[in-house]
């Protein structure tokens, strides 16, 4: 098994961090996994991607040219990477933000997630909205796993915010069930 | 109804939007030196170099001549172009990493040498760039990347006051450190700069404005914040006012 | 000692392997792409009990390392392409004094400014390094493990050649996270004592450390005593990797770093092809002798890197047959992909 | 009393809010929209309270703000 | 123009050189064996009405001369080892921006301080430079005619390429002093029209000099446009000479700078050893096939050099026959004298 | 007749004669900073950073440790081996070209940083080395080989006080400027680096002493009229005299 | 007053004078021997007025010069 | 014809300029020629020396292995450079400041210079008349091309600079004749 994601929106939306989470999934989970950010010059409000593989066997090139899976957090990321689907690509998008669309695309998915996290009172967490859409469409991890990292990389946070992240990955997962 | 006009972006701009960060110092700074270049009607006679650091992109922006120097030789580039042209209008715009750190040399050795330029001194206590590093300026016991536990000066000295340090130099003619933080204190920075840029025309010398600007990406703070914490923190180690005016 | 098993960035893993090498000296000044080492360090160094500098440029940096060497500490700088240019001069004093201390350098695209890409345009300038005759130890990890066992070697090769050591990796490497496993050992060197540091002339007469040597003839001869640890260094720590060499292999590639892990992604793409790697980890001391051995078997020779073709002018010297050698190479931040290795080595099989 | 408005360009606001604050008559207000660099832009009220003062103009970093000064038809010509 | 035959030292005739091409502006700061040039300069740029500046440090001086080269200028600086380590940032830059200006090393012993005797072990950092994948045009004189028509060629090569050009001599031919004619003409390309240098937006958008290039691919094309102009340089600037090159040659000596002087002396007294000389002028471009051509049909190479060996890696590439190539070199400041290299001559000859 | 030894040569000079010219200043400082060293008993407990200039040589006369850094950047060596070895009296020695010209960056920020070192500070207004080039310290009109017609302001900037100018530094503790031309000022020279050395046992923090020094070869002066010139014409750009001393 | 004399190393000595300008009772002159490094070295007359004031010592860059105390023969051992 | 001269003595001898001269009159004569001199770190009182040589052929290089005529002015010159007289070798040094010599060689010849410029109070002058000897003893050189180079190199000078110069030379001309 060898899952290839592109995480693509801007900064300040949490795209590098849900590449890191998927990461320390797989890695607990025994994979071999890669991580690769973008270290742009801009700041705030630039462009911002990154690249997370996650295999069973050796990961040679951490740059991902054919993604198995997209997951799109805005407009703009959707126009830089639209070219990369193809019939099997999984593309999750933020519907929020994905506005013009060409689905043609059967694993095609969209999702209002910051309109979910807004719900929950919790803008912050929509990226793990969209990994909990990721999660349930592609179910490549097991999910106390997903809890574990969870708590793992939440360590030393205030005591409801797992509690509240872990709302915003079920509403995610919920939404394509 | 009759519309008329009364501000709009200064012509020595492009059309391409400033990549700063929302609120960033630089953005405003970059639009008042248009500004005043387009109230001097030198935007045909200038050429700026620009620094590394964010300002590097500078040239995306500024719609006149524009060249970039390695980092923290910034004066030097200035000061070879206006000897070359000494009738253009040469400034260079630096950071205070670029400007305090690593060309500490170069920019002493200009005022020394009284060099006919403007220099244009953008401190935000940090490196913007590369990720809100500790900088020469950077306040005591402020946090950075760098510093995790708070600027100490036992082990990274003590913040760096650039004007108040060359103001000694015979070259130096005129030296005023401004901020970017309301509208009023904008104009005030814009006349230093207009103040700067005719000496030079004068042939009256060296002269170098400092802005305080604000960081908001780095300084973790909504730009109202950081504006504020440039009011009560920053211009407190940082006096605002004339350094040094020798005409 | 323990070991562990942990997810890593590159250049936090540099970090945790010269703190566990014993380095307590650090002096650094930001630059892309390996702001994460002095961020880390300024915490890991602090925890250590050694001493964290920001230096003020990339010159004091290297002159810190300098004066540390001097006083006996496992010193270590880090920078990246333009500000290791900057280190030149006293890179050359370092040597000349055979001074240890570890200089990792994370390229990114040149020249001058360039962009914060990947890159591995320094090769010339690690390799075949600045005025005067001396060389540098250049290792080039291709993970991150490597980023973390090759630093903390290097601070054991520094000081048993009295030498510095450059480890030589890119931006790529620097980011990206992977898995590794701590060492967490003591290095061999660490209490391996330091008779020419100075420390004070207790009970003996002034010692020095200098690279000024007036005298007619001295000079000469020190180079000539430097050519001789460097011939030792040639015969005993060159290191390299071979994969898939086998007595039938009809092509070879020849790659180093994080092209090197790409090019194993072309292998592994390629299938029916008799291909095999090889990779030189020592780019300083550089396995002429052995990639020749094996050169002399293949039809053609692959030369892969991230720049014009600097590596390349090693392996012509190696391989003594430039008919044979076939290179691409992307420049200034450009990264291939296994595909487009394997696309070029297919056209140029058929040609 | 000198009658103003602003026009905000879109595509350079960042969303900063530097200008409301100084906007003595609170003409400007943050705004829904986000543009497609992904950032909340500000809105001008048009109230007409708007007395061309330029100072929002003057602080806005992004040179996103033109002030424009309206007045009535002219008399006679002028 | 007239021409006229003067006695002058090395250093002095670059001084003329620069002068007489149009130089008008210098930047340098001093360093043995090279002082002579600032010093010199300091009267002749005054009596030209240009401008001389003693920079601070070698930093200063290089980024100097960018900015008179971004500016429109002639711009030259001189310096030596220590000190040309100290520009490779700069040099770097104006490579990336395609700046033109002369950069003179004058050679002297390493590594570190080492001494002022003459030497050639910057052939790497000249030839090889630093961070990316940048070339300087090397123009190596071998006396002080060569100083002089060098230094003064170097100008016209510089504007044609837009690329910084490097006089690289060293101790020995800067302190020598010797007869040689000034041209005292006009340089060819003195009146070329700069378009890219900013000398204000006069009538059009704002112009940019400037290196980096962040946007995705951008930096790679540049570097690619770099490329074909250095392959260009390749094609059309090789320059060498050959020396008693005959049909029955038996041996052939390669050798550049001051030590290809010395080797005629070598080889005017071998009397009847069948030994010819290839010097190479430009050591970027290297004439890597002429030499190849000519290599092939002899028994023996023998390449002799003030360095461990450096120029050799070059003649290796050319060659692909290192079994023919012996290797005399002497390093920190040792000059051979003819019989030295003779005698090792006629040693391997023999063997 | 009894003979009692009042005066000798230090025991921290080694045996070899100083290759310095008649009556240059360096020679005179290196004795009496090996006099300091041997009355504060510090011998085996000092770490010496050389410079590029003409002192470059003193790891021949000095029987204590040394090394050498590259050119101007003494401080930064010297730095890194006191923050190594915090008990070792750690101090570097530069002239004017290495301190005041390419070390700008190097003896700025170190002074800034506060490093408790000693720095002694040749001031001779010329390289000595390397054949009487301009220095920053020139004074103006001063003919120098790379100054042939004096140095002017416009051209060759002004000289450069070095004192004065890092004195507004927090970090430093002691600056005062010395002379060597008789010996009552010998004796005040001796002082005052003895007082350097206390101050940094006593770990106050950064100090640097600068010695008005003659360099007769590249005056073209004799010794004895190259003391006058200091007391005449030096002593007054450069006046005597204790600048900063906060204990 | 403080009997005196100074021992000159000649091989140290560079001819530089310093210590003759020194001296205020005349006891160093300038001499005729040139020491193995071409330097004209100076001498001490030893005329019986030096002093021990160890001025010209002091002065002397190149440590050259060591003074003495001269004193008559121990009274009682002392 | 070649003609490869070793000068050697101290800082302030005029050893350089004596190196030129023979240079400027071999130039003057139509010879090719070279001179090198050392460029030592001290810069008085220490040890100096340079190669000339004048050559109807292209001279190869211009340092000196084995000199056809040394001039020492001193001691410390004589000891450096002894080891280089063969019995071919012309030597002249200055006996003023060279005492200690063995002198198994024809071809060595000992002038007190220091005196004779003493004499004719130009203590500077040593250096001439030390070419003065070396002149006579090898007469290569024409003297009218001596005087011409001597006036060319004085230009500037005072009047009387160059008939004292004159006397100089043939002062120590006359000592071999
Ligand atoms: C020689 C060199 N060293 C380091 C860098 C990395 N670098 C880029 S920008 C920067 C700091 C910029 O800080 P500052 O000058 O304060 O500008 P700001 O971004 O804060 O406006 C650094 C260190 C570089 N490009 N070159
Ligand atoms: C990088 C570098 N640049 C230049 C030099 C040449 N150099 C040697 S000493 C010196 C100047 C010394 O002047 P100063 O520091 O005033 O010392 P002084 O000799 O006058 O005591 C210079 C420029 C060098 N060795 N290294
Ligand atoms: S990082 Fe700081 S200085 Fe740079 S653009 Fe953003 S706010 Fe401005
Ligand atoms: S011009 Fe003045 S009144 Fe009008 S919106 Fe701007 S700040 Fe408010
Ligand atoms: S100040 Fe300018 S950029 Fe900021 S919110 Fe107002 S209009 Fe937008
Ligand atoms: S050149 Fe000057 S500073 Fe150097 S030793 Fe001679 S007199 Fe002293
Ligand atoms: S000790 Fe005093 S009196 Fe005696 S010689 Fe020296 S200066 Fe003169
Ligand atoms: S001061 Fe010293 S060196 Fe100078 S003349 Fe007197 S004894 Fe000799
Ligand atoms: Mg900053
Ligand atoms: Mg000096």
């Amino acid at each position: 098994m060898t899952e290839k994601v592109i995480i693509a929106g801007s900064g300040g939306q949490g795209v590098l961090t849900l590449g890191i989470f998927i990461a320390k999934i797989g890695f607990s989970e025994g994979k071999n996994v890669t991580w690769l950010p973008t270290y742009g010059a801009e700041k705030r409000g630039g462009f911002s991607f990154c690249y997370t593989v996650v295999s069973d066997e050796e990961i040679f090139s951490p740059v991902v040219e054919s993604p198995d899976t997209l997951i799109l957090f805005d407009q703009r990321a959707y126009d830089v990477y639209k070219e990369k689907i193809n019939q099997q690509t999984y593309v999750v998008v933020n519907s929020n933000l994905v506005k013009n669309i060409n689905k043609n695309n059967k694993n095609f998915f969209e999702i209002d997630a910051t309109k979910i996290a807004k719900e929950i009172n919790f803008i912050q967490a929509m990226n793990v909205v969209m990994f909990g859409a990721y999660f349930q469409l592609k179910k490549i991890f097991k999910i106390e796993t997903v809890y574990n990292v969870m708590k793992q990389m939440l360590k030393g946070k205030k005591e409801d915010t797992f509690l509240k992240n872990k709302i915003a990955f079920e509403k995610g997962m919920e939404f394509f069930k | 109804m009759i519309e008329k006009i009364i501000y709009k972006k200064p012509d020595s701009l492009t059309d391409v939007n400033f990549s700063y960060c929302p609120g960033c110092g630089h953005s405003t700074v970059h639009k008042i030196i248009a500004e005043v270049i387009d109230e001097l009607a030198l935007r045909e006679n200038t050429i700026a170099v620009a620094p590394v650091g964010c300002a590097v992109f500078a040239y995306n922006f500024w719609d006149f001549d524009v060249t970039e120097a390695p980092h923290g030789r910034t004066p030097a580039v200035a000061t070879a172009i206006k000897r070359v042209l000494p009738d253009r209008l040469v400034f260079s715009y630096q950071g205070d990493g670029d400007l305090a750190s690593i060309g500490m040399a170069e920019i002493v050795h200009t005022a020394n040498r009284g060099e006919n330029i403007t220099v244009i001194f953008i401190n935000n206590t940090n490196y913007g760039m590369t990720g809100g590093q500790l900088a020469p300026t950077t306040l005591l016991n402020q946090k950075t990347t760098t510093s995790p536990f708070g600027r100490d000066a036992k082990n990274y000295g003590y913040p760096f006051k650039m004007l108040e340090f060359l103001s000694p130099l015979e070259g130096v003619k005129y030296l005023e450190r401004v901020k970017v933080t309301d509208a009023a204190s904008v104009v005030k920075t814009k006349n230093a700069i207009k103040k700067g840029f005719s000496y030079q025309l004068q042939n009256i010398g060296f002269s170098m404005i400092e802005v305080l600007s604000s960081c908001p990406a780095n300084w973790r703070k909504e730009p109202l914040d950081s504006n504020k914490w440039i009011e009560e923190e920053i211009s407190k180690v940082y006096p605002v006012g004339k350094i040094k005016d020798i005409k | 000692m323990e070991n562990n098993k942990i997810l890593i960035k590159g250049n936090h893993a540099i970090v945790e392997a010269a703190i566990d090498a014993g380095c307590r000296f650090y002096a650094g000044y930001p630059i892309t792409p390996q702001n994460e080492i002095p961020e880390y360090m300024s915490i890991k160094m602090k925890e250590a009990g050694g001493i964290f500098m920001q230096a003020e440029s990339e010159l004091i940096s290297i002159n810190l390392v300098y004066g540390a060497a001097v006083a006996g500490a496992r010193a270590m700088t880090t920078s990246s392409s333009p500000g290791i240019s900057l280190m030149q001069e006293g890179i050359s004093y370092m040597a000349g004094c055979e001074l240890p201390g570890v200089i990792v350098n994370v390229q990114r695209g040149g020249p001058g400014l360039g962009n914060i890409s990947p890159s591995q345009s320094d090769y010339f300038q690690a390799v075949k390094p600045g005025h005067g005759d001396y060389r540098l130890i250049v290792l080039a990890p291709y993970n991150t493990q490597e980023m973390y066992d090759f630093t903390f070697e290097a601070f054991d090769l520094a000081d048993k050649y009295r030498n510095p050591v450059m480890v030589l990796t890119d931006g790529l490497l620097g980011q990206i996270m992977e898995s590794i496993e701590l060492k967490r050992k003591t290095p061999e060197l660490l209490n391996q004592k330091k008779d020419w540091a100075l420390t004070g002339a207790k009970g003996r007469k002034g010692k020095r450390i200098v690279s000024l040597l007036m005298e007619p003839g001295v000079l000469e001869k020190h180079n000539f005593h430097l050519k001789e640890k460097y011939d030792l260094i040639r015969k005993t720590e060159k290191r390299f990797e071979k994969l898939g060499i086998t007595e039938d292999m009809e092509y070879l590639i020849v790659a180093f770093g994080t092209v090197a892990r790409i090019s194993k992604g072309a292998i592994k793409l390629s299938r029916d092809i008799k291909i095999g790697l090889f990779r030189p980890i020592t780019l300083f001391p550089f396995p002429y002798e052995e990639l020749k051995e094996i050169a002399r078997k293949v039809k053609k020779i692959f030369v892969f890197e991230m720049n014009l073709g600097q590596m390349l002018e090693d392996v012509k010297i190696a391989v003594e047959d430039s008919e044979k050698i076939e290179f691409y190479g992307r420049p200034g931040g450009g990264v291939p992909t296994s595909e487009e290795l394997l696309n070029f080595i297919l056209k140029r099989i058929q040609k | 009393m000198r009658k103003g408005k602003i026009k905000i360009n879109e595509d350079r606001c960042k969303g900063c809010l530097l200008c409301i604050e100084q906007c003595k008559v609170k003409e400007i207000i943050q705004g829904e929209k986000v543009n497609k660099y992904g950032h909340l832009v500000v809105e001008f009220k048009n109230s007409g309270k708007c007395n061309a003062c330029t100072l929002c103009a003057i602080v806005c970093p992004d040179a996103a703000i033109e002030v424009y000064e309206v007045s009535e038809e002219k008399v006679n010509g002028k």
